[in-house]
């Protein structure tokens, strides 16, 4: 029996029997946001996943001050931050098993950092000396995807072809409001319901695509609603409740490793710093908006919930920060050394074997950087 | 397997023939695209393949072509080798984002560490009175996108030489189908299918003195055929079948021209910014001193491929390639 | 105030205090597909309109037959029947006013016709003289399209323009159901929805796309319930029930027409005839299903009603067959007159002004062509 | 209107101008794409557009460029002429479907009935440290399809006159805008933009004797900057600004190849497929004689546009163009 026979078939049956078909109650998201923190779930939550979620946001948020930092020190070419949203970056990395991929989309840095790739190698990209800096192989990681929304697709192939070789392996993959709006978006979630591909969709609702907020970009109740239109289930949850969040896609990914099929995931945030360095949100928001957001910050609300709970103390507050601020030093110290740079290298993977044109092409360079050289050394050209 | 007779074959035939043989060989090879399974493709050229080897490896997908290559894209991340088919030429202009900017880009992007084995089909030009958007030829984009490959065959051992030698490549092949082809035959045998030399070598298909023909796909029986009437005219027309736009065989080609001293580049795609250009201007850089005359084009016109009742007056044919050879500048030789 | 400030915004509260959003409900599509014939609903229809249903159903099924026809005579390269879906077809171009515009899809000559276009100019594409026949202009039809879902954007654009210049113009834009799984569906939807733009999205579920069934293409509930992802509504209608679809479109068109935004409506009906002529559609589907279908026939269902009713007796029968039959001769006579050829024709409307290139190419075809006649008239090259 | 200087002016603050000026003189004229409103775009060309012109005349789409262009075609039938910003070139290529199988051949499949006089601005090439996908030059697609027009300017002044030339032409136009020269001033006065002649005219913006430069766009500066640097080496270089790729100026290229009998086509794009091999096989049929050398060409590297910090190794600069000058075999010259 193939991966297609396993379900049943949505036929349009001969009228006048019209067959009633899948009742679309199941797939609809609740009308609230699901959360954890200051509800009666938390009671049910693992302390010890608390912590580390506390741990790990508390370093999201230091990565993200830290890579902010270093694009005004002019050694990162751009970075879009994260801040506000450490919540969804986090739990994306965590609800993943090893063997499990994620996709993440350009301005998730942070759950690619969280997942266990290097936090220098992951600013490859944004620094400017190569495209990619990690090898996607050894922590399960796809590149970050620029271009927005292509990346779906490739989560979906992923999957499928993971279930079709027998693996329970899982991709998430991550995109923001505005990504959902592209073509994309929809034919890899059509793909996944259709072929019931183990994948987690994640849309971080951040409020905005750069300058341009939610209501102009949809006028669905909510971008969890879309799920239905796919038939898969669509799940809303308080994205800046780290536990929620966890919770959310943890139960999506065990979903899809037992072989139920992808979800959607729509995580209520806000993206508290400019699109990135270069851009100046004062232009199309307000502080206000800013400010009632920083009240729902996601470490404030876990830090809260912990501290009340007497899971955490000053120590570990402490502890956390430390634990940061060590990882920020390493970082400040890799990224200040510069990177080596081989201008031969441009010719070295655009082809399995260089083609004889690259070759020649590699020749010119080398003569040129020669000359360069004997320029320097010698004086004159 | 009952659809591949043994001789003689078309070429659609040993196309099939050509990804069955890579299946059963390599199971990580998934056909994949729109009514390739059940159909067997709309030229039937994936015909038997879902029966042979399950739905799983020879897979109806949903109409998306970006989501077919899309997703082709994550199976290759995990090993498969998909060989993609766009049903018209046409058609793959909706992969377009996802040709460029991943499947051409992911080697270089990863440094080597993530290449995407994918080998995408596209069935290409016309002359088959089809209507409009079904006789497109796209191979200048494809051309000037770097790490593609670009393959197209022209005889039908061709064919399944170098669709095989497209599966097995660990980059990323646009393999262009002349689709007037399909249904042309040859002598080959599909039992013992001929080995190709690997991807990238120009052949020359006939050999001749006067001048040089460049051509590619669908042109290159055109261009036998004015080879053949030229020489009433007392030309002797060489003409070479590139087979691989990317790479390129400058080798074959220069040596050629240099021994005619004139070139004639034919191809139904429009001539300005097609693959004449290129080719010219690299034959030009390379042999200029042993150019007797400029190296011309013979190509579609600059338009919108046309409407099937018209067709052939876009497509060169063997008098607007010998009126290009006559233009050869033949006075200056003396 | 914009046309994007009219409709309230939804806007991701700053949790704790979650608004609530839209309700879903009234955008879900009903669990049955909506049938006047043979029920109850039939009472409030116009009996004048019913007659003129039935008449260009009969006209339609005709056209279906005298094209298919046609192809075997050579006088067209193809032809894509829409023999079983004639109801959806018919109720499409007589839902519209005069000023409103269709977008129809390959496979929509019908509707093109039943708008008002000359049968013979419908067919042009098809026959391959030139790539559109009529002025698109002159009924407000837009060309067939042959890249499936494009059309859809081109729908909500001139929507959204007529809208913007004040005229109160509504577009009808028909695609089937594979063409639902392309970026371009999901796009055109989305925009229109967010524009509010008084578009009318028909999909024709004929079960097929190609070889390929319904069941490979989507997961969904229906493909109706895709609109609950926009923030429009769905409507699911029997694609044979002529009355039916006539109302479901009817209202959608009244709808946007008064400002109320886009309709999704989902007629299910059946391909009878195969993909087209060059297609083999045993290869993929069995005779009793085919049957089944032609059982729920949209003449026979309209004509069963029609005399029931006493609205149709035998002599009206025959002159609906008659009227259809002289538009067949009609078509025949035109169809067997071979079309005029200028290859000048070429270069003409390539650009406003024929570039000085494509001047040389056309001197170049057309001493071309005075040589072949030269030779032709003379007798030698 | 406070956002345009009144001299010297950007170029990006020309292209404001030119917006502002056609929306004010026709109020069929629309600008749409991702952030032209509010935010008055990423490289803030549509400033203050929105805000003169209301929402519904600049509008901030959905994040879709198909959707994007797909919807200004609509908005053409109706009569509007739509200016579609897409915000980085490779973000262009969702649109490629639409611009190809719709917009370059609406005119043509209606027999010019209906024209879609559609402009797409797409910011492009590199040069600017751009992360991967924010410096393709992507003129080599849209040369290849015929239909469209291409026009990029490369002064401050055209990039006024040019794009208004664009808005007002009843022919969709591919207009291509080079990212880093949308800072490069000029003493142009927005108050009396000087009118430029209709697209399709090339112009020698340097006279010379040795050699012919040809460029455009991005490429412009750096070809006058080698010009002044090949004084030293006693060669008189003539640069020649394109302005269009599409219509080929082929009257002022001839007659300045004609004069100096050697020519060098200089592009940041890449070389294979890229616009130069056109430009160079045009010239040679047409100059084949004049011709002292083969017609060179400097272009950007077969391979992905590279990352930020090796750029400066991939764009033509002046010394790779002095090299290829040297190139231009002089010593034949005797
Ligand atoms: C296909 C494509 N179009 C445009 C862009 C340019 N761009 C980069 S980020 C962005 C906004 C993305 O918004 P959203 O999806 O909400 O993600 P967020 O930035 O909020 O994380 C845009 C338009 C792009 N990267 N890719
Ligand atoms: C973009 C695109 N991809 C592929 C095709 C080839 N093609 C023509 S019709 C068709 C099936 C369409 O199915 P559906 O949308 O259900 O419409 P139907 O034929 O049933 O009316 C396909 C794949 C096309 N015309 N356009
Ligand atoms: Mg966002
Ligand atoms: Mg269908």
């Amino acid at each position: 029996m193939t991966v297609m026979e396993q379900r049943g078939a949505y036929r349009p049956s001969p009228p006048p029997a019209w067959q009633p078909r899948m009742d679309p109650a199941p797939l609809l998201p609740d009308a609230e946001p699901h959360r954890v923190l200051g509800t009666e779930a938390i009671a049910k939550a693992d302390p010890g996943l608390l912590r580390r979620l506390y741990t790990e946001l508390v370093r999201g948020r230091r990565y993200n001050v830290q890579a902010t930092a270093l694009t005004k020190q002019g050694r990162l070419a751009v970075y879009p931050s994260s801040t506000g949203q450490e919540a969804c970056e986090v739990a994306a990395a965590l609800a993943l098993e090893e063997r499990d991929w994620l996709f993440p989309s350009y301005r998730d840095t942070l759950a690619v950092v969280a997942r266990g790739v290097d936090p220098a190698e992951a600013l490859t990209l944004l620094r400017g000396d190569w495209h990619n800096g990690y090898d996607p192989y050894a922590h399960r990681v796809a590149p970050l995807s620029t271009p927005l929304a292509t990346q779906l697709p490739h989560a979906v192939g992923l999957a499928h072809a993971a279930r079709l070789k027998g693996d329970d392996v899982v991709a998430l993959a991550m995109i923001g409001d505005g990504g959902t709006s592209e073509g994309d978006f929809h034919e890899a979630l059509n793909f996944a319901a259709v072929w019931q591909a183990p994948v987690v969709f994640l849309v971080q609702n951040n409020g905005f695509a750069i300058s341009v907020p939610l209501a102009k970009q949809t006028a669905a109740p909510s971008l969890a609603h879309k799920a239905v239109g796919y038939g898969m289930p669509g799940r809303l949850v308080d994205g800046n409740d780290a536990a929620a969040v966890h919770e959310v896609l943890s139960d999506a990914v065990r979903r899809a490793r037992e072989g139920g099929g992808p979800t959607l995931v729509e995580a209520v945030t806000y993206r508290i710093d400019a699109h990135t360095n270069a851009d100046d949100a004062t232009r199309y928001r307000g502080d206000a908006e800013v400010e009632a957001w920083r009240a729902h910050d996601p470490i404030r609300l876990l830090e809260q919930e912990l501290t009340e709970r007497g899971l955490l103390d000053d120590a570990g507050v402490e502890a956390a920060r430390q634990d940061a601020e060590e990882m920020a030093a390493a970082l400040r110290e890799r990224m200040n050394r510069d990177p080596e740079l081989d201008p031969m290298h441009l010719f070295d993977h655009v082809y399995a074997e260089t083609t004889a044109q690259l070759r020649e092409q590699r020749a010119l360079l080398r003569a040129e950087l020669e000359a360069e050289q004997d320029e320097q050394e010698g004086g004159r050209r | 397997m009952t659809t591949v007779a043994v001789k003689p074959a078309t070429m659609a035939q040993a196309l099939t023939r050509a990804m069955r043989d890579a299946m059963a060989a390599d199971p990580t090879v998934h056909v994949m695209g729109e009514d390739v399974g059940t159909l067997g493709g709309v030229f039937r050229v994936t015909d038997g393949l879902a029966k042979e080897f399950g739905e799983d490896r020879c897979t109806d997908t949903p109409l998306a072509e970006a989501g077919i290559l899309g997703t082709a894209v994550g199976m290759a991340m995990y090993g498969l080798r998909p060989v993609v088919e766009m049903q018209f030429d046409a058609f793959a202009y909706p992969a377009f984002e996802q040709l460029i900017s991943h499947v051409s880009r992911m080697r270089n992007r990863t440094r080597g560490r993530m290449p995407l084995p994918i080998t995408v089909r596209v069935p290409y030009g016309g002359g088959i009175g089809g209507v409009e958007h079904h006789s497109d030829s796209s191979e200048a984009y494809y051309m000037a996108t770097p790490g593609l490959h670009v393959v197209t065959p022209a005889t039908v051992a061709d064919a399944y030489g170098l669709l095989r030698r497209s599966i097995a490549s660990d980059d990323p092949v646009v393999f262009l189908e002349p689709k007037r082809l399909y249904w042309s035959k040859d002598t080959w045998n599909p039992e013992q299918p001929t080995e190709v030399e690997p991807i990238g070598r120009a052949v020359v298909r006939r050999a001749g003195r006067s001048a040089t023909l460049i051509t590619y796909g669908p042109s290159v029986p055109v261009c036998l055929e004015a080879a053949e009437a030229a020489q009433a005219e007392g030309w002797d027309l060489e003409v070479i079948d590139l087979r691989s736009l990317v790479p390129f065989d400058d080798e074959t080609v220069c040596a050629a021209v240099r021994r005619t001293g004139r070139a004639v580049v034919v191809h139904e795609s429009t001539g300005f910014g097609g693959p004449g250009g290129e080719i010219a201007a690299r034959i030009t850089e390379r042999c200029f001193h042993h150019l007797e005359a400029p190296v011309l084009r013979v190509a579609g016109f600059d338009l919108p491929y046309p409407p099937p009742m018209l067709e052939r007056h876009h497509l060169p044919g063997v008098d607007r390639i010998l009126d290009a050879v006559a233009r050869l500048q033949w006075e200056a030789e003396g």
